[in-house]
């Protein structure tokens, strides 16, 4: 990891850029709190909080027993007296174990009783590396149908160096999902002094100026996307690539312009396409921009099934640049 | 009998014999219990009659709103009558900061926390060792809980959440109360949290939480004592274990010979407590709060009730208790129990306990009258999901 | 309840036709045993089982200790071995509790083991009765984004009894969502002696003809539906009503016949919007049959929001009548 | 020391002392292993020797797989080394017809319950009271056993599943074998439900079952164990208690004396074995599974372990281990330890234990190198995510 050098830009990895986001929320708020299996000491299943507990000490980045229900309970307590905990869930997957506490308690707390809280659980998530049915999940379409909860996940490195700041300022219970596969593949520059927001807000983000149709994706399917779009280029289609790095609350403003521009979308997500997030998208332009339409809206998605733990197996499910261009082009010749 | 590996035996504390554990069909905590032997907690007269005013108030309170649910002038109710003991006893050992979780039938918890008798009921209470009430304006906190009852606007929640579902917090006067979602055993972890918090921010302050016998088989049980042991937080979780869960015996929900054992299972003081004696439980709670304040860690009680009522008003599921069981658990009534044992005392007489059910039972009815005529919820009113 | 007389057709409540297709079951087939809260003795929160412990004995009608997440797993492991187990969820809402037994072991058993879990999990759901946050949600897009499951929804009396007979047959975990509110309101016609498909399948079923647009519900709301169908046509609009029983598995054949012959589709259902079942429903329909579509797609749903427990509060967040009237109109108007 | 209501105590099984609890850092259960006293067991050297080459087998086993690990032809490995003796020793009261429900570090019992030694290595073993084994072709399941490990189509699952996450049910050879899935402790209940159903088609036929004592901490646990005992279910809970979880030490895992004190809180008996000892484990294990044969119902069991490796091969997590408790898990290795004590024993001399060795050895490389020459799984096959 780099050190701490709060001075200026820097390149930063993704993994890095969710190490140093932890960090300097720490140093700068003694209300927060990481909370998480194996995070002190031997930093996580992924060395993000290496350092920690010795930096701030274990009261402060405190192993939990196996026990992601009670973690996330404790966790929503202690929000309400305002501490700021941030729960890492070992793998993304693991949060079915703590799901009640998630979509009942916390996402509930403030609509019930309107006593804030905040609360970021932190979910390294997504396939591609073969991990299997338990490792691999992309499961944030469940949490896009509980009202109280907000979304975040980013593709790129300022996003996640920036936004998991701001989910840590948020008074409200932010799931942040993180993928693995681009922990240290993605690099990017970040300026660690300047200030961010201090809620979390979602609106499309223009990735890739185009002129022939829309995508729309999150997470590693953006960069996947980008690739897509890359090709499409040297085939004379044009593709106005969105990335979505909050996903709830979603502003459609910048989709929607995007789309009735193109007037043609297309969504990508890596996550199971049957009742996914993809449907959402779909519907909200159905509804809103359907008469700027030139072609039906396509999903380029998982298919319906659980990760596969062979490589080869898994691959064939995952949208690739390919499938996207494939799709693509049949929008186009509509 | 505790199987905690430090037993807590509070001075005077009135312990159940795990053996006798009370299970339904058989014998129940109730018939062994050896009376109130109160001597060594050092109670004065003020301190007693202050509980028993507690036991009062909460009784009346459900008894009016059972009235009201008899009348269809409210479509759910869930009695706490026999669980007043334990529950008012239990919030007696609440100071400002401290903390107040609650459940379905803890409404002696709730009033014994929130109220200033001496406001209520200038002079009813002798001089002497009372509990320092907080700085809470009782009538209005009364109607404001009055109309949580009822689902008006002007309830903790503002129609948005029924009856005990409520959170109500005033930093400026100490007081921190969050109820209940429905999920049993879920707000265990939160609770811990609570204590987390309280124990983080450098307070010697304490949490406690309630939790029916029937919610002891839930996961987050487990899980929320277990890093409550791990973490050692001022915590002190109720088990209001009244044999029954809606229809389900305890026989049916767990085979250990009791639920304080459980305790030694996590690492924590567990003690078997007669439910039905305030003091008992107070001098229980006593020792576990103390316990609490001074770093030690959490403890589980386990009081030992009878079931008065069914799961909740207007279902039969009191019909699944043998009569036999019934009829033992409304002779060991804790609020008669405990004026019998106060008059025998010679703490007050006949008339003090009158004077008493007669203010309470007005007080109800004009609180309640009041907050019926309030207005419903504003159904065109914004209510965010977000805080901002 | 209605005697056991098992001859020819009778009219059943819904509730009713719920006991009546349990105890058949149990009748028919001797590896059925149900499991519950409170199941035994009481009959349930609701009554379904009432007698049933008396008729099959406390072997086969077994009161559960309130552990959702235990009762799961143990009858996820029986029907391992050919047991036949059909649990009560007290409320559809404490599924929560067994989350991850449901998503994670009985869903992917079969892919990954190729060993069929025949378990039948029933909820009673849904709101209507200011029964609060708790005791009201709609939750079963969840699930319909969950590979594995089988997921039925039946909004008709025929459809409760004919469907939960096939899911009990069904070698797959079906969760079977009652809707508490049609429980003692709806009736209709069974005939207990009529066979059953021994697997869930799912299509739409036209429950009106109509020509000007399509609307698609399930559950409670296919009744508010078709009452909104029905003062439709005093308005002079034709609206066909497609109810799905089953979402999951869910053909679309019917729904698409249906849309390129009215050329506009709408969604009700009282689960909140976003992220809500009527975005994949819509995306499906955007996807295949846009060319056919003389208006957008629009979703009348619960807004996102946890149920409120005052009943006034509750009743503008439900999908009403007039709610479903004026966005047709506002269709036919488009 | 056990903390049940009903000590388990099988003839000569080597309990260990529940006030030495093993712990990081600390004195664990192996400095007080009181030596494998097997008389009472009545073990003859047939089954000895058993018991030993499937230790030997499953440490070769692991060997293999790590040095596959190490030159890269694995990404991923979990290593069983050091849970042999109880994992094996916990297998070996299965009968045909009773069910396997195994964990990361369990190819010992894997091992064990599939495999006829004499259709391996035949005349390697002495005649005597051997364990039956079931009709199962060695070298065919072997071969899919090693093919499931490297994900390939002739795998158990056809390498849609990752290693230990398959299942194998084979009805006509009585075998029932379900692996895990990763979520810990889901698969308590899903065991106890295995187990229910033997009970409930009227069988005696018992489920074994094993957790780490990290996973103790999950809502399932409880859950599971405590509808076990409720409902008197054949089941055996085995945890392999090595004092880590991934890199979090027992001590902040939980607070209490011992897990197998956890047993009284469900009202089943719990017994602390030392995992090292194969014999101990047998003793406990026998007793246990007479015990759920007989219809009197679970038995939680907790084996002693030390921590050999980290958590999966190539992380760094056994840098969290101090490196005194390493040495002393090392110098307790229940492989050396148990062929120390067959040779003091005179149940075999030292060129058996080299040639069952060199015999394990050498079948792991075949097996394994023959599975290695298989085809890769089919990505243009179906797979059904629903039965039909
Ligand atoms: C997780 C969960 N499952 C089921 C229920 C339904 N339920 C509500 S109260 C109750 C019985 C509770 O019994 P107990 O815990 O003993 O409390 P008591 O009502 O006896 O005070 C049940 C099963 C619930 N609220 N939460
Ligand atoms: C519910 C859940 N949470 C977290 C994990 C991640 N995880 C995998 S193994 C492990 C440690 C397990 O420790 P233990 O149970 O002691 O077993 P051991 O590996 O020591 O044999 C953890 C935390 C998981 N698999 N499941
Ligand atoms: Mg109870
Ligand atoms: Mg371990």
């Amino acid at each position: 990891m780099p050190t701490d050098t709060r001075e200026g830009v820097t390149e930063l990895s993704y993994i890095d850029a969710i190490h140093h986001a932890l960090g300097d929320a720490m140093r700068a708020d003694d209300s927060v709190v990481l909370m998480g299996q194996d995070i002190a000491g031997h930093g996580g299943a992924f060395k993000i909080t290496k350092g920690f507990s010795d930096e701030f000490g274990r009261d402060r980045v405190r192993n939990t027993p196996i026990a992601e229900s009670g973690t996330i309970g404790i966790a929503t307590g202690a929000a309400l007296l305002g501490v700021r905990p941030v729960i890492e869930m070992q793998f993304a997957d693991f949060i079915t174990c703590g799901f009640n506490q998630t979509v009942n308690v916390a996402a509930k707390m403030f609509f019930r009783t309107e006593r804030p809280v905040p609360l970021v659980i932190r979910f390294p998530g997504g396939g591609g590396m073969g991990a299997g049915a338990f490792h691999s999940q992309n499961i944030e379409a469940w949490f896009l149908h509980v009202p109280g909860l907000k979304v975040v996940a980013p593709a790129f490195v300022d996003d996640a160096y920036r936004l998991l700041r701001s989910a840590i300022e948020d008074p409200n219970p932010v799931l942040f999902f993180e993928h693995k596969f681009l922990y240290r593949r993605q690099k990017g520059l970040v300026d660690r002094s300047a200030p961010v927001p201090s809620r979390i807000d979602g609106r499309g983000v223009v990735r890739r100026d185009g002129t022939d149709l829309t995508i729309l994706s999150y997470g590693w399917m953006t960069h996947r996307t980008l690739e897509a779009a890359e090709a499409l280029a040297a085939l004379g289609i044009s593709a106005e690539v969105i990335d979505l790095p909050v996903l709830a609350p979603l502003g459609m403003d910048e989709i929607l312009e995007s789309v009735r521009k193109t007037s043609r979308a297309m969504v990508v997500h890596e996550a199971t396409i049957t009742g996914g997030f993809g449907g959402e998208l779909s519907a909200r332009i159905a509804e809103a921009a359907m008469d700027a339409l030139d072609a039906p809206i396509r999903r380029v998605c998982y298919p319906d099934s659980p990760p596969p733990f062979h490589k080869g197996l898994e691959a064939v499910r995952i949208p690739d640049p390919d499938r996207i261009v494939a799709t693509a082009r049949e929008m186009l010749a509509w | 009998m505790t199987a905690s590996q430090e037993p807590l035996r509070a001075p005077g504390a009135a312990l159940t014999e795990g053996s006798s554990r009370g299970r339904s069909g058989t014998k129940t905590s109730k018939s062994s219990r050896p009376g109130g032997r109160s001597d060594g907690l050092g109670l004065d007269r003020a301190a007693r009659l202050e509980l028993h005013l507690f036991l009062r108030l909460a009784r009346e309170w459900d008894l009016r709103f059972e009235k009201m649910f008899k009348t269809g002038a409210l479509t759910k109710w869930y009695s706490s009558v026999g669980n007043e003991a334990t529950t008012v006893a239990a919030a007696t050992v609440l100071e400002k900061g401290d903390a107040l979780l609650s459940l379905h039938r803890d409404s002696g918890a709730i009033l014994r926390h929130y109220l200033d008798p001496d406001q209520l009921f200038p002079g009813l209470l002798p001089e002497g060792s009372r509990r320092p009430a907080l700085a809470i304006d009782a009538r209005e906190i009364l109607h404001r809980l009055a109309c949580q009852m009822l689902g008006r606007r002007e309830g903790f929640s503002n129609g948005y959440e029924r009856s005990y579902h409520y959170g109500h917090i005033d930093e400026a006067a100490g007081l921190f109360h969050m109820g209940m979602i429905s999920h049993l055993g879920s707000m265990i972890p939160v609770a811990a949290g609570v204590a987390f918090a309280l124990k983080h921010q450098g307070t010697d302050r304490i949490a406690i939480n309630f939790i029916g016998e029937g919610a002891t088989s839930t996961g987050d049980f487990h899980e929320g004592l277990n890093m409550a042991a791990v973490w050692k937080l001022p915590f002190i979780l109720i088990i209001e274990n009244n044999q029954w869960a809606f229809s389900t015996p305890a026989s049916e929900q767990y085979a250990c010979a009791s639920l304080a054992e459980r305790g030694a299972a996590y690492g924590m003081p567990g003690v078997q407590v007669d439910g039905n004696d305030p003091e008992a439980v107070l001098g229980v709670m006593r020792t576990a709060a103390a316990r609490a304040r001074a770093g030690g860690g959490p403890t589980l009680v386990e009081a030992m009730l009878g079931r008065h009522r069914g799961h909740s008003e207007g279902d039969d599921s009191l019909a699944q208790v043998p009569e036999q069981e019934l009829a033992e658990t409304r002779a060991n009534d804790p609020l008669d129990l405990y004026e019998v044992k106060l008059l025998q005392d010679g703490a007050c007489d006949a008339s003090h306990l009158q004077d008493v059910a007669k203010r309470c039972h007005d007080l109800w009815i004009e609180v309640v009258d009041r907050a019926a005529e309030t207005e419903e919820p504003d159904a065109t009113e914004e209510r965010a999901i977000y805080a901002d």
